[in-house]
């Protein structure tokens, strides 16, 4: 069994799989930030802050931290060479735009039709939105990065319950079970991990799963 | 056309009750010594319409621990738990709005347009009680313009007729709230001489900017 | 009586004591140009040009133009210390958003409610509004520079027969006959040049013309 | 991600029938080897989007002159004299657009709005067939988004990822347009090496650049 550090991991190797050569890539906060430190060898990718900036790059130095450039998290940042800043009406321009071509972001609950929520639980949890509505609408494609489960409850459903941050909007998920497209037909499990039977994945997933024909064994690098 | 004012004389310039609009993003490219003042001046009331509510000790943060809102417009309150304190409490009226949305809903406020057509928070509670248009048969949602009475900026450089220069991750919501208030007051890192900005260098023409204080010099 | 071009510089010189220190001023195409070179001592106004700049200065020497800084009829500009380049986006934001104080245009015909006709004659000649409409729907002034008549047709009617280039959007007319503010009641003269009589400025006036109770004498430096 | 291309292969980007948008304001930040190219290739049955038609001997006047456009979307034609004749014998459909809302009607294409609300154009000729919107009361037109297949634009200097900067009056209406189109093709006046733009200058973000044609190098 993988601890939460290494499951993590292995969802952001995964993720890190769908980027392809010189997409400009949305990354969601907390473990879709992982995700930039595992793009495929060969393949460059510009990654969009939505606080301003593309080209954002590792965490700096101690000695080098430079106070105006943060990532969306608020947490020290670099810009890469050949990165631009700008402010939030041309970053969000570029998201809603559909000038984004991944976005990875966490979610609370998926439903079958690609509703996602993952911005509040009422009463009780209320962070916002931020940009993740419009990431969910602008970005061409979206996946979400997500342990397949809350302590076992399923995250995976028939309908979401909580309140949704899109519709319709959700077209790939990696978790540490497997890799899940959504489509007209529901969720099609396409990538299975081994140390998951098909019969426990289907059992954490709370709608119908469909096994593809085409499944594979999930595995990263 | 001298617009550069004391701490003091900004903070005058916002009154109980009024809206204010605040640049920065999670606290970067805030004006903290403006909010520093405005909590010492102690105004009541405020309605703010900001990305984020920042954090406990900084940014606007320190406006909500120090309840000077009664209502806030932003994207995110995640970071600041008086805010989450304050509204699950019923203290604070906090109106969540898509990031995207909000800075259009701004530049609209500010650039004369009617308001903002987006698909973004369709299907959503966001939608709820709004207008839908639809064009093309598709269908998007009304956000209306947002306008302020007072606008607090942070700017790297300004020039002392106001135009505005910037650095890093810092330009965010400060572009386009000075043209949606009554009044713009920026917090300026530098203040130079007119001349002293190259004209195709400049990224808010400070048509936009009423009043700037020195961040400098204080 | 004036020949053509100085009724222009009259005209241009009272529009001009319009303008008040501080103010961004639009000046349209045509005579309009001319208010910039009568700015009243002792007041800075700052034209705006809609082709994307604070700051228009003078026309430059001829060994000193730069073919990237032109007003917005593509003459030769300068641009003045304190002045700024933006784009089109910003620039109407400018004038939509009601941030120009004060705009001068010249006009085929205004009405008596403000609506102006400025931009097409069908069938004819139909240059086009450019940023005509956008200035007399944003500007917070609208001031129309222009001849009393056409050649003897009244240019002031009681309703414009041309396309309108806006609705209800003017303030104040300045002719070489006298100045007219465009009230609820209709035109009323507040300044009379004392070449004409108040007979001959009502003759060439296709409207109403109501005089002020307290007209003046128009006056330029 | 080398977007460099020559001029030949960037005009054969260009078909018969397609919609384009040149940037530049009279002839002023227009991509005028870009256009020469053009011309000689021989396109037809071109749409234009374009501030204005230029002259007939510089900018998209010379496009006109060739008769490659059978619908121009333009704020101002009257500085040619070509298009005036075109338009009254029927030849060329010619709509007239306000200046400030064809460039918010760009915008609104590249960044995914439903369209632009404006009091311009409101009880004139412009108005006609258009859809109109309450807000609060006030009414507004709809001006729908706009988009182009091919986008054709001029810049001071792109670095080889696109990123572009500008100088004087020649942003116009080159900023937007690149993110209004499906392929961007941006003529610069310098070409130089990633990262030798400032993050802090760059005007225009290489997101929105497809391809650059090497002014000086022609």
């Amino acid at each position: 069994m993988m601890d939460k550090q290494q499951m993590q991991e292995f969802i952001a190797k995964r993720v890190a799989m769908e980027l392809q050569d010189g997409d400009l890539v949305n990354l969601g906060i907390g473990m879709p930030t992982l995700v930039a430190n595992y793009v495929p060898e060969g393949r460059t990718v510009y990654f969009q802050s939505e606080n301003g900036f593309i080209g954002l790059g590792p965490a700096p130095e101690d000695d080098e931290t430079d106070p105006c450039i943060t990532n969306a998290g608020a947490m020290p940042a670099t810009i890469l060479p050949g990165g631009s800043f700008f402010d939030s009406a041309m970053s969000f321009g570029i998201i809603r735009g559909g000038h984004v071509n991944t976005t990875v972001l966490g979610a609370l609950q998926v439903a079958e039709n690609g509703d996602i929520a993952n911005y509040m639980v009422p009463g009780k949890m209320v962070p916002g939105m931020g940009g993740a509505m419009d990431l969910l609408v602008g970005a061409k494609k979206v996946i979400v990065a997500m342990e397949h489960t809350t302590k076992g409850t399923p995250k995976l459903l028939k309908e979401c319950t909580l309140p949704l941050t899109a519709v319709n909007a959700v077209d790939l998920i990696v978790t540490e079970m497997g890799v899940i497209e959504v489509t007209a037909r529901g969720f099609v499990l396409i990538e299975q991990n081994p140390e998951y039977t098909l019969e426990q994945i289907r059992e954490a997933t709370g709608a119908d799963l469909i096994f593809s024909m085409k499944l594979k064994p999930m595995v990263v690098a | 056309m001298e617009k550069i004012i004391s701490l003091e004389e900004a903070v005058n310039l916002v009154r109980d009750g009024d809206t204010i609009m605040v640049g920065g993003f999670l606290a970067v490219g805030t004006p903290e010594r403006l909010i520093d003042a405005l909590i010492a001046k102690g105004v009541k009331n405020l309605t703010l319409i900001c990305n984020d509510t920042g954090f406990l000790d900084r940014g606007v943060g320190k406006m909500v621990v120090a309840k000077l809102f009664s209502k806030i417009y932003a994207s995110h309150v995640g970071t600041n738990k008086e805010t989450g304190r304050q509204m699950l409490e019923g203290e604070t009226e906090v109106i969540l709005v898509p990031q995207g949305t909000l800075i259009e809903q701004i530049r609209s406020g500010g650039f004369g347009l009617g308001g903002v057509l987006t698909k973004t928070g369709l299907g959503t509670l966001v939608e709820e009680g709004k207008q839908k248009v639809e064009v093309d048969g598709e269908k998007y949602l009304l956000e209306k313009p947002m306008r302020a009475n007072v606008a607090l900026l942070f700017a790297e450089k300004a020039d002392i007729s106001g135009n505005l220069t910037f650095h890093g991750a810092t330009r965010n919501f400060n572009t386009y709230m000075g043209a949606a208030a009554d009044i713009s007051i920026v917090e300026a890192g530098e203040v130079v001489q007119v001349g002293e900005i190259c004209p195709d260098d400049v990224v808010v023409p400070g048509v936009f900017v009423d009043y700037i204080v020195d961040g400098g010099a204080l």
